[in-house]
């Protein structure tokens, strides 16, 4: 074998990790166990920062049947009925070429929901990006949502919801999030290659030099001028191929082929090779002559690491490797067997009948470093809390309301979601502009609602709150639609963790994360971590992305968050506290600023709200909850969508602090007349205080003592996002 | 009300299942046909599925129309069967010369998920018979390629022959003379890019595209009853 | 024998080209000014196995007229390298 | 003075090209054997206004880099007609 020394530092190993390779091998490493090392204990790949912390959430509950640590959570949203739910990020290559980044984040979440034999029937695409004053913005928005749905759109699968949030410190560092939903329909696929002697088949798309190092390196090194070097690792998406290896797939699981299936992401097949190995205390034997290429000669180390994109590899026993290369050509799509599994607890690479490779699986999968990384409170951090949150009352409150609802973060996202097909399957009972997305499970009555949320501004004034107001929002979100929250996916989205300063934002989130999962009872199931979202030493807000699922019983009517009909009692229910500003869309559009402290958040009142929210099922007409933007901005979403306006009853106080504060734990429902004492009773019971605080109807928005007409709020709100972007160029 | 409608499955189609919900609900009996089949089984309607057919790589439709089953799909409009073709369906259908025209980028050039509001331009269809002529549908589109041309003497023509069955009362694509929806001259073959599976169900929001199934199914349970 | 072959496919003239006209408007902004006529279409570069540059021509013009190209909207021109 | 130019815009080597790929794959079953490293791309044409060809061609050159490529994954040659 060629060894090779110092060279790991090209491929982002530290000197300490290179003596632990050394270690587990008794040796020096060969050039092609040096690229496997580097890309599995990538942190990308490793969680070498962050595994210690997150050990600590919560991941069991009566509904988790698979936790983390698998390619998905899968949770019994119903008796029999099980649905996988996982979120990825594809930050980084998104920023270096946003079309095809996007379009293969798209990708590979949708193959983490195959690997556990799950059919994705929906999609989420959670955005952050700079300000659209940059044109350069405008193109990474515009080619990120091309890729998301020019993906999407032709696997098959509906983009149902996500989030478009614009701030300065995205600018170069987008995150570029996707979550996606299966359901289980035939078995539950698990990622252990069990039984010496069976074999491994390579299914999918030809192997080629794309991204060698790409995720991993592109994933784990800071962002500088030298990138530049890295873009022809970019990665092409080829949606059809994806297409036929769901069908291919799901035929097979259906058939009882699969032994095991794993899907090849970041890491190429040096990841499934020694992760499903590693799990089943086996060794597994792969000759990389038989995989199938793209192009000619490719050295072993880059066929070990390539992540050459729409591939899966699959454990079967040797009786049936036929009928799996029968159903391959009957859907056009290439397989190979590669490799057979071993009594061994070794990964060994063939080429050329030499052995290229030899190493311990769990020492690529299982022992690669953890890294109990320095943390510690940044003193910036009490200066901004003191700072004055931006919360002084606007000169004229017209003026700050149409400021709010045209701030791209809060207009109308259509010009993103109608991109998307958001409709496929017939199952979308509630898609795009609610509060959640609320699904249907094919051929079923069973509807889930799902949800994603992360507010990166409460997150970098307070993480810990930050993150706990994260999950309340989501709960709340999907409550609002008349589920039962029950589960939680996550993407982790924060700077360099070599740094003291963002190693403790990361800490006090996962803090904030498992005391609001474990208080609303929604265990976290999965997810990402993202880190390095950091150019030339400027890192990104901390930006927690929580995924929320939630349950509806049958038969339940959908409820959305317009107002549906005139005369009908507008009920705030949840407490609202003026000072809850910093931090708001209010404070940073208004005033320009982004400081002070987050709204403050009673996680037991926020219990209390959801339980209510639930119960209200079959009593409120449209529930909504007021976050970005306040009341303000919930209400007028409300006229905008039901296409009727409001009267509320006089108030005292400053007018925009009950206006604009984002106070967490409230939510804005409507009912019949005759059903409001019902409400109002139902709200004493559950210790929700409410209050009737208007009328819907009408052509106006009727704030107290501030009328508005519809017509043009909602021009503003359905136009300001177009408008923006209308001058990006394709 | 029954009728045997065969579903094209091509490798990419992605609304095969959507459209058999459709039809069964309506009380249809649909089947699954594989694209590299070379026979029919015995159906009255043949539909092609909206989709990607082979990735819809170089041009919409350019390769579907080469697949095995595109023959006995041609014989059975021939023979008088009803063959619809759904968004990638009806792109596969000009590709095929079974219909006149082609389908170009959306003069937007982004892709569009939305329900439209169409006119029924031709209510004495096979495809239409339950509208009255002039009666507004509320059908979801969901396309990139939906802009539709031919010259403008196929036009006339196809105009006074009365083919010309849906246009857009907004058009979202920039599709010749509004056009939605079109029928071959023996009004056997109807190729249009609004999705009716998708709204047949008043919790997706519309009912009107059952206007369109089972206009269809009427026709060829008539014919069977005959 | 291989032979290298281009073909070029354009939308025929007289249809409208919305790809063209987004750049042509894009491009002022840019600072080119003086922009007009702005067409897009396709370029397929290909190897083909053939006797002779003559054959070679042949065939790639009937992948065009079968596949390649859509004779309602587009028109091609092939050029073959030896 | 008007220029013709045109610009071929096609993926750089070793980035994938499913488009490409796709067509190959489809090619034999329509009786085209030995057809290989089908890429395709796009084809650029339109009318500058420049002093003299080489202007033209700096301008168009120009173009390509800002709006025309993607020089992340595109690599494109240009052409100009007197
Ligand atoms: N990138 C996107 N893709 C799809 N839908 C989006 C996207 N961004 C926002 N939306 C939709 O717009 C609506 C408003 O989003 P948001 O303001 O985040 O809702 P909320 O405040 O209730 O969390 C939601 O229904 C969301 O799904
Ligand atoms: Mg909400």
């Amino acid at each position: 074998m060629t060894t090779a020394t110092s060279l790991h530092r090209d491929l982002g190993l530290t000197d300490d990790e290179f003596q632990q390779i050394c270690d587990h091998l008794g040796r020096e490493p060969s050039y092609t166990e040096l690229a496997m090392f580097s890309v599995m204990w990538s942190e990308h790949c490793s969680y070498k920062s962050s595994r210690g912390h997150l050990k600590t959430l919560p991941t069991e509950g009566p509904h988790i049947l698979v936790g983390p640590g698998e390619g998905a959570g899968i949770i019994e949203v119903a008796p029999g009925v099980a649905v996988a739910w996982k979120a990825e990020s594809h930050n980084h290559p998104s920023f270096v070429e946003p079309f095809n980044g996007a379009a293969t984040g798209v990708g590979g979440i949708v193959r983490d929901i195959l690997s556990m034999g799950a059919r994705p029937i929906a999609l989420m695409d959670p955005l952050r990006f700079g300000t659209l004053d940059d044109a350069r913005t405008r193109y990474l928005v515009d080619g990120v949502v091309h890729g998301i749905s020019s993906y999407g759109n032709s696997i098959g699968v509906p983009t149902v919801g996500g989030e478009a949030i614009f701030e300065e410190c995205y600018a170069e560092n987008p995150l570029v999030n996707v979550a996606c939903l299966g359901v289980i329909e035939d078995r539950l696929m698990h990622g252990r290659a069990e039984g010496p002697g069976n074999v491994a088949i390579l299914i999918g798309s030809s192997t080629g030099r794309d991204g060698i190092g790409g995720a991993s390196v592109l994933a784990s090194a800071e962002f500088d001028e030298t990138s530049a070097e890295k873009r022809p690792s970019v990665q092409v998406g080829d949606p059809f191929a994806e297409k036929l290896l769901i069908e291919a797939c799901l035929e097979l699981i259906a058939r009882g082929v699969f032994v095991a299936l794993q899907d090849l992401g970041a890491g190429g097949i040096s990841c499934p090779t020694s992760e499903m190995t590693s799990k089943a205390n086996t060794g597994m034997r792969v000759d990389i002559d038989r995989v199938h290429r793209r192009e000619p000669g490719m050295e072993p180390f880059e066929v070990m690491i390539s992540e050459s994109q729409e591939r899966m590899l699959a454990v079967v026993e040797p009786a049936r490797v036929d009928e799996v290369l029968d159903v391959c050509r009957k859907w056009e799509i290439e397989a190979n067997v590669v490799g057979e599994v071993t009594p061994s607890d070794r990964v060994e690479v063939v080429s050329d009948g030499e052995v290229v490779a030899d190493v311990p699986a769990d020492a690529l999968a299982e022992e690669g470093p953890v890294y109990e990384r320095h943390l510690e409170r940044p003193g910036w951090i009490d200066r901004l809390q003191m700072e004055d949150p931006g919360d002084a009352a606007p000169d004229r409150l017209e003026d700050a309301f149409f400021a709010v609802l045209s701030s791209p973060n809060i207009a109308s996202k259509r010009w993103i979601w109608e991109q998307y097909d958001h409709m496929i399957f017939l199952g979308t009972l509630q898609g795009p502009g609610g509060d959640a997305a609320v699904i249907r499970l094919p051929n079923s009555d069973v509807r889930v609602a799902i949800t994603t949320d992360g507010p990166g501004r409460y997150c970098y004034l307070d993480p810990y709150e930050g993150a706990r107001l994260a999950v309340a929002e989501s709960a709340r979100n999907v409550a609002c639609v008349g589920a039962r929250p029950l589960a939680v996916t996550n993407c982790l989205n924060f700077g360099n963790p070599e740094k003291p300063d963002v190693m403790w934002q990361f800490a006090e989130v996962i803090r904030g994360m498992g005391d609001a999962c474990r208080s609303l009872v929604t265990p976290v199931t999965g997810g990402n971590v993202s880190f390095y979202n950091e150019t030339k030493g400027r890192a990104i807000y901390p930006t927690p992305v929580i995924g929320m699922l939630g349950s509806i019983p049958e038969g339940v009517p959908a409820r959305g968050l317009a107002f549906v009909s005139d005369n009908e009692p507008i009920v705030l229910l949840g407490r609202t506290d003026d000072n809850d500003l910093g931090g708001s869309e209010f404070a940073k559009t208004v005033h320009g600023v982004v400081a002070g402290r987050p709204p403050r958040l009673d996680i037991e009142a926020e219990a209390r709200l959801i339980d209510l929210l639930v119960e209200l099922r079959d009593l409120a007409s449209s529930a909504h909850d007021p976050s970005a933007g306040g009341l303000a901005v919930a209400l007028a979403e409300a006229a905008v969508v039901g296409g009727r306006g409001f009267k509320l009853g006089p108030r005292n106080g400053e007018l925009h602090r009950w206006l604009f504060s984002e106070s967490p734990s409230r939510a804005l429902v409507t009912c019949r007349p005759d059903d409001v004492e019902e409400v109002l009773e139902r709200a004493d019971r559950n210790g929700v205080p409410a209050e009737v605080i208007g009328t819907t109807g009408g052509d106006v928005l009727g704030f107290a003592g501030c009328d508005i007409p519809l017509t043009s709020v909602t021009e503003v709100y359905e136009g300001a996002l177009v408008e923006t972007l209308s001058s990006s160029i394709d | 009300m029954s009728g045997r409608v065969g579903i094209v499955v091509f490798p990419g189609s992605n609304c095969e299942r959507d459209c058999e919900k459709a039809f069964r609900d309506l009380g249809a009996e649909p089947v699954m046909v594989w694209h590299g089949d070379r026979v029919l089984p015995d159906v009255d309607i043949v539909v092609l599925p909206g989709g990607f057919a082979h990735g819809d790589y170089l041009r919409t439709g350019a390769l579907a129309r080469f697949s095995p089953i595109m023959s006995a799909v041609r014989s059975h409009s021939g023979s008088g069967g009803l063959t619809i073709g759904i968004c990638n369906g009806f792109q596969i259908l000009c590709e095929a010369g079974m219909l006149p025209g082609a389908l170009r980028k959306n003069t937007g050039l982004k892709f569009m998920c939305r329900t439209t509001r169409l006119r029924v331009a031709n209510a004495e269809t096979a495809f239409t018979s339950r509208a009255d002529e002039g009666q507004v549908l509320r059908i979801p589109i969901n396309h990139f390629e939906g802009n539709w041309y031919c010259s403008e003497d196929t036009l006339v023509s196809l105009q006074a022959k009365g083919q010309i069955v849906l246009t857009y009362l907004e058009n979202p694509n920039g599709s010749f003379a509004d056009v939605a929806g079109i029928v071959n001259e023996d009004g056997t073959v109807f190729g249009l890019m609004p999705h009716p599976e998708r709204a047949c169900e008043e919790l997706l929001g519309s009912e009107d595209g059952a206007v369109i199934l089972g206009s269809m199914l009427d026709h060829v349970t008539k014919r069977v009853a005959v | 024998m291989a032979f290298l072959a281009s073909v070029n496919v354009m939308l025929k003239e007289g249809i409208a080209d919305p790809q063209g006209q987004t750049i042509e408007r894009a491009l002022p902004a840019l600072g080119f000014s003086g922009v007009e006529e702005v067409r897009v279409g396709k370029r397929i570069r290909l190897l083909v196995d053939a006797s002779d540059e003559h054959d070679a021509r042949r065939q790639v013009e009937d992948m065009c007229e079968r596949l390649l190209a859509n004779p309602v909207i587009e028109s091609y021109e092939v050029i073959v390298e030896s």
